[in-house]
């Protein structure tokens, strides 16, 4: 076959390009022609094509996220903003954090384990490029019905995935989400965060800069696989387009990847490279454009050097693929031998693939030949920009309309108890252990809070006692029925989580799930998802510092539940201090914070009880919030409480359960008001507290200083979850609840 | 009874960690005629009656659905006497 | 001088520096040890840690057990050095064939994580000196290939000569035969424990300090001897 | 270049979980002539050179050596025609 090079090219304006199935537009086609002056090499062709894709250049949603940083709040915390391969926060002492959460929902569908666990390998390459050691992960998921014959295929396949590839790197899994609902079947989400930490002098940054520098590329060996993965797969959906589309999917290999981590932290301690970029969706392509854009522009690679698992690869091929487990960096020449000198140690192969250089081109050759020649910037960063139609869908007026107020409550004490034992043992409420018990939450020897904790949260390292919190949340069934609220109710969500350990938010991550970019009413719920967060974050003062958009998660013509998931990390000055969610001893008092009102719609309660969705989320309350998160905060730093847990999914009620059985000891509660809504409710910006005699004075003090309502509802003792109201009395032994609430996951799960 | 073996392997183009692994090891404990190893996996399954042709089928459409994901796995089935 | 413990690390190794940190608070001296030398660094007593070494694609153990390494630290045991596997150490263990028996995929072919309960039923052997008979104690256990298999008359013989050093109470977490979680070789210088006592060495880090107590056994075997 | 197969399955006494997992899923889903299922693993060998009985013979110390665990497996050797 003969090779299409630049001075082909020129001879042949008119020679047919498949530029329609690598998913070009036409315009988008004409524009390269514009850009290089004559048409694209098909290898210019194919790396335009995977840069210029929805998952690479975010052009559908770059429009919006904008906002991120256009409303950005004043803070000082952020060392690197978004736009790098992870935004970096200071957290003091001269530690830095870097976290990111990135979705691999499409190839998690196609092969379960091998999908979810390559997106575990992709975000800590993520996280390891900006100079961190990876220390934790969390894998928000959500799965159709939990009892859907697909459901049974494919969470097995990425739990055991999510776990093998973390356990088997050493990162500790400190949380996540396990949510199921119809909308979900077959396009479940697989979300994966990382968080790393680095001392403010390395951080590093994938810039390709000084003539003369090398490129070498080190780690796994380049394969036909993933090839076209990025255009074909994060763009397209399956079922419109049948399985011929079907991207072939990358096996992971973790032990490749645990030896090029610690190969790179021992390059990385010697200080001796200029730039790093890990190779992720679009491989060499991504990586060289993206270090030539951001250095001084120039960069000539010689593709023969790129070492190959398969030797038949097209040079096209070569540089699409999306082979697993390898990294890219600048260095200068004179470090070199250093730098192979520990790739050898480590046993990783690493090789000079190309020159850094002041030609403001990215120029490749292979086999003597000079294949593609074009301005780097063009290719990664100039990509187009879509201004993509949005209109609230014709639905959404019926939908709000349809509120959860007029659907039956339970009346008897029986009908209290069953309502109870529903919600409990359902799927999104039950406990999540079958599949947390197969992630190590040990190793590393810092995990001070872990699943099922509110956040998970690690200690920096053993030098300090200093400590980051993080949890991730999105009610999607709340972004349904209103994405700009919905969107401020997943931050506040994360953002009380974390709090509820004692640790203060500082900064924000965000995966934005959603359908297909060219229906305007998925166009709409994205906008006014991105906006509300962006004003959310503004107000709470805690910036988002990078993200990631999966678009097209749809099954035919139905579109996922809008789901925006919201991470937020948090600091803890002391980790001793952090707050757990089990009640500790007998006869502490139960105070709830915030105020509780009749708040029903898109709950839980509707959704397990009466599968509704209907009328408007609860309201968010930002201030609130903050408010809230001030005193969580005081109380742990002062030893105020002795328990604390955040009231969100299943109110009161399942809060309350859920720091029995932790705790392993019953409560009583005391309700004033009407028990449904007392017990269900969903109200924003609530926690319950449990403290001793000595310690319930100060924190009624605290709360009434930081005007949150504080209301004594309980006591915590016996064995048994106890609530007496005035329209209702009903006792459920902890016994019962704690079978129950095991029950279901294994149940469905273990066979 | 008789004895169906199903061998999977991942397809030929897909990375294989495992055989590599053993390759590298094969290769530092000396045993340099050994060029590549592919690790897969190995299912003997016991057949109550006649392993006739819809028997095959039908283990065929198990090692299908079941044994292999033939995103990236192939699969043999071959009947093994005993 | 503090007694040195060696921690070996080979690629895939995960629970190194653990180990370290676990030796240290007990207060020795950790040393790292590079799988890829024949050199022990003059240290007293030798860690192998956990984690999924050569990724543990093959067996667990099955290809760290030919690290040059590993035959200075089989010379070493062979004449009394005290030799600590936990988990995948363990499992390199039972493959180098110091320790009798194999370690074999869960039985409910799940990795799994939690805090186990154990009993100590061997108080002589290097490790488990400082514990009282049939302490019951705390420490987390992580593993996919943690069921302890040996023919009946190894397992007999295990049990006659008190080489079982501790058994998982409370449930048997993957199907190990007769509950083992630990055992030690004849002569009690050579324990292999399925879970992790490193992590349980440090308050606010982990289900208890009960981990502790392993290394401080070998600390005080050490300092005595 | 030759190939060589080394399979390696439990000893037959020794429980296979994964196995039975296969054999109850199996079940589960119709396929009741399959009265048991046991899984082990097969390596493919590219061997350089003939494939002689000395060559056999250092692949048969391969299998014994790092292949197998032979207090749990046992394995078989044989020559595949391409
Ligand atoms: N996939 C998962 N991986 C790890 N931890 C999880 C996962 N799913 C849920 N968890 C943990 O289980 C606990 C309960 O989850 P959830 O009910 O979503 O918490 P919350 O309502 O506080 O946000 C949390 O500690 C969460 O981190
Ligand atoms: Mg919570």
């Amino acid at each position: 076959m003969s090779i299409d090079t630049t001075a082909q090219a020129s001879a042949t304006p008119d020679a047919q390009q498949p530029w329609s199935e690598l998913g070009l537009k036409a315009d988008e086609y004409d524009r390269i022609k514009v850009i290089l002056g004559r048409r694209p090499t098909s290898a210019e062709l194919a790396m335009y094509s995977v840069m210029w894709s929805e998952h690479c250049s975010y052009k559908s949603s770059k429009v919006h996220l904008r906002q991120f940083g256009d409303k950005a709040p004043k803070t000082d915390a952020l060392l690197v903003g978004m736009g790098e391969n992870a935004g970096v926060v200071d957290v003091g002492d001269g530690y830095a954090v870097t976290f990111k959460v990135e979705s691999h929902n499409h190839p998690s569908y196609v092969e379960p384990y091998q999908g979810a666990a390559t997106g575990i390998g992709g975000i800590v390459r993520d996280i390891l490029t900006m100079g961190a050691r990876p220390v934790a992960v969390m894998d928000p998921l959500r799965f159709g019905p939990a009892d859907a014959p697909d459901t049974q295929r494919v969470l097995p396949g990425i739990v055991a995935g999510i776990g093998g590839y973390g356990n088997c790197l050493g990162l500790p899994n400190i949380g996540g989400e396990v949510v199921f609902d119809q909308s979900y079947l077959g396009n479940p989400l697989v979300n994966a965060l990382c968080v790393g930490v680095m001392k403010h002098e390395d951080i590093l940054l994938a810039t390709a800069s000084g003539t003369g520098n090398l490129v070498v590329l080190f780690g796994a060996k380049t394969g036909g696989d993933g090839i076209g993965g990025v255009s074909v797969l994060a763009s397209e959906t399956f079922d419109a387009d049948g399985p011929a589309k079907r991207p072939s999917v990358q096996v992971g290999d973790p032990f490749t990847e645990k030896v090029l981590i610690e190969c790179c932290l021992e390059i990385f301690a010697e200080d001796i490279i200029v730039g790093i970029q890990d190779l992720g969706g679009a491989g060499i392509s991504c990586a060289t454009s993206e270090l030539a854009s951001n250095g001084d522009g120039g960069m000539h690679v010689i593709l023969d050097s790129v070492p190959l698992r398969d030797a038949t690869l097209s040079p096209e091929e070569i540089l699409m693929s999306e082979s697993q487990e390898r990294m890219c960096a600048i260095l200068e020449p004179a470090n070199l031998d250093r730098f192979m000198e520990i790739c050898a140690k480590w046993d990783v192969d690493a090789v000079v693939i190309g020159t850094v250089n002041s030609s403001g081109r990215l120029t490749i050759e292979w086999q003597g030949e000079q294949i593609v020649d074009v301005p780097p910037r063009t290719v990664a960063h100039e990509g187009p920009v879509y201004n993509r139609p949005f209109a609230k869908p014709a639905s959404q007026d019926a939908l709000v309309a349809n509120s959860a107020a007029s659907l039956a409550r339970p009346t008897s004490a029986d009908e209290f108890v069953e309502t109870v034992l529903t919600l409990v043992g359902s799927p999104n409420l039950a406990d999540k252990s079958w599949i947390t018990s197969q992630y190590d939450r040990y190793v590393l020897g810092n995990t001070a809070s872990a699943t099922p904790e509110d956040a998970g949260m690690v200690r920096i390292d053993d030098s300090t006692s200093r400590g980051v919190a993080i949890s991730t949340d999105c009610n999607a069934r709340f972004t349904m029925l209103n994405p700009y609220l919905g969107a401020q109710l997943a931050l506040s969500e994360a953002y009380r989580n974390v709090a509820a350990t004692g640790a203060r938010p500082l900064a924000v991550t965000n995966c934005l799930n959603f359908g297909s970019p060219e229906d305007p009413s998925v166009m709409w719920q994205f906008s006014e998802a991105v906006t509300g967060l962006a004003d959310a974050c503004l107000t709470l003062g805690v910036p988002v510092t990078g993200g990631n958009v999966s678009f097209y998660n749809q099954t035919g013509e139905t579109a996922i539940l809008p789901t925006p998931v919201v991470g937020v990390l948090g600091v803890i000055d002391d980790v001793h201090t952090h707050l757990s969610h089990g009640l500790p001893a007998d006869g502490l008092t139960l105070i709830v914070l915030g105020e509780t009102k009749a708040e029903f719609d898109g709950s839980e309660w509707a959704h397990a009880v009466h599968a509704h969705l209907g009328g408007q989320p609860p309201q968010p309350d930002l201030e609130a919030e903050r408010q809230l998160a001030e005193v969580l905060i005081t109380a742990a730093t002062d030893g105020m409480v002795s328990a604390a847990h955040d009231l969100s999914d299943g109110g009161l009620a399942q809060a309350v359960v859920e720091m029995c059985l932790r705790g392993n000891r019953g409560a009583t509660l005391n309700l004033s008001g009407d028990a449904f809504t007392g017990l269900w409710s969903e109200s924003v910006a609530r926690a319950v507290v449990a403290v001793t005699s000595e310690q319930s004075a100060g924190l009624l003090a605290l709360a009434q200083q930081h005007g949150v309502p504080a209301a004594v509802m309980g006591t915590s003792g016996g064995t048994s979850f106890v609530v007496n109201s005035p329209d209702v009395t009903f006792s459920i032994a902890l016994d019962t609840l704690r079978e129950v609430h095991t029950a279901t996951l294994p149940a469905l799960f273990d066979h | 009874m008789a004895r169906v073996v199903v061998d999977v392997m991942l397809k030929s183009e897909i990375l294989d960690p495992q055989g590599k692994a053993v390759e590298r090891a094969a290769d530092r404990l000396g045993y340099s005629t050994i060029t590549s190893v592919r690790q897969g996996k190995r299912f003997e399954l016991q057949i109550d009656g006649p392993v006739d042709d819809a028997a095959l089928a039908s283990i065929r459409e198990l090692a299908e659905s079941l044994l292999a994901n033939t995103v990236i796995e192939d699969f043999t089935v071959r009947v093994e006497d005993n | 001088m503090s007694p040195r413990v060696g921690v070996v690390t080979f690629p895939g190794s995960l629970d190194d520096r653990d180990a370290q940190r676990a030796i240290r608070l007990a207060g020795a001296e950790p040393v790292a040890l590079w799988h890829g030398t024949t050199d022990l660094s003059k240290v007293d007593a030798v860690v192998l840690p956990g984690g999924f070494s050569y990724g543990d694609y093959l067996r667990a153990g099955a290809i760290a057990r030919f690290a040059p390494i590993m035959a200075s630290i089989i010379d070493a045991a062979n004449d009394g050095m005290p030799v600590f596997g936990i988990c995948n150490g363990f499992q390199v263990l039972c493959e180098s064939h110091l320790l009798p028996g194999a370690l074999t995929r869960n039985d409910h072919l799940h990795f799994i994580c939690r805090d186990q309960k154990l009993r100590i039923e061997n108080t002589t052997s290097a490790f488990t000196y400082g514990f009282n008979t049939n302490q019951e104690i705390v420490i987390p256990l992580k593993n996919g290939e943690g069921s302890y298999i040996a023919d009946e008359r190894t397992l007999d013989e295990l049990e006659a000569t008190g080489r079982i050093i501790a058994r998982y109470i409370d449930g048997n977490p993957n199907g190990s035969r007769r509950d083992i979680a630990g055992i030690t070789n004849e002569a009690g210088n050579v324990v292999g424990l399925m879970p992790h006592p490193e992590h349980a060495v440090e308050a606010g880090f982990g289900p208890s300090l009960d981990g502790l107590t392993f290394f401080t056994s070998v600390l005080s075997r050490l300092v005595n001897a």
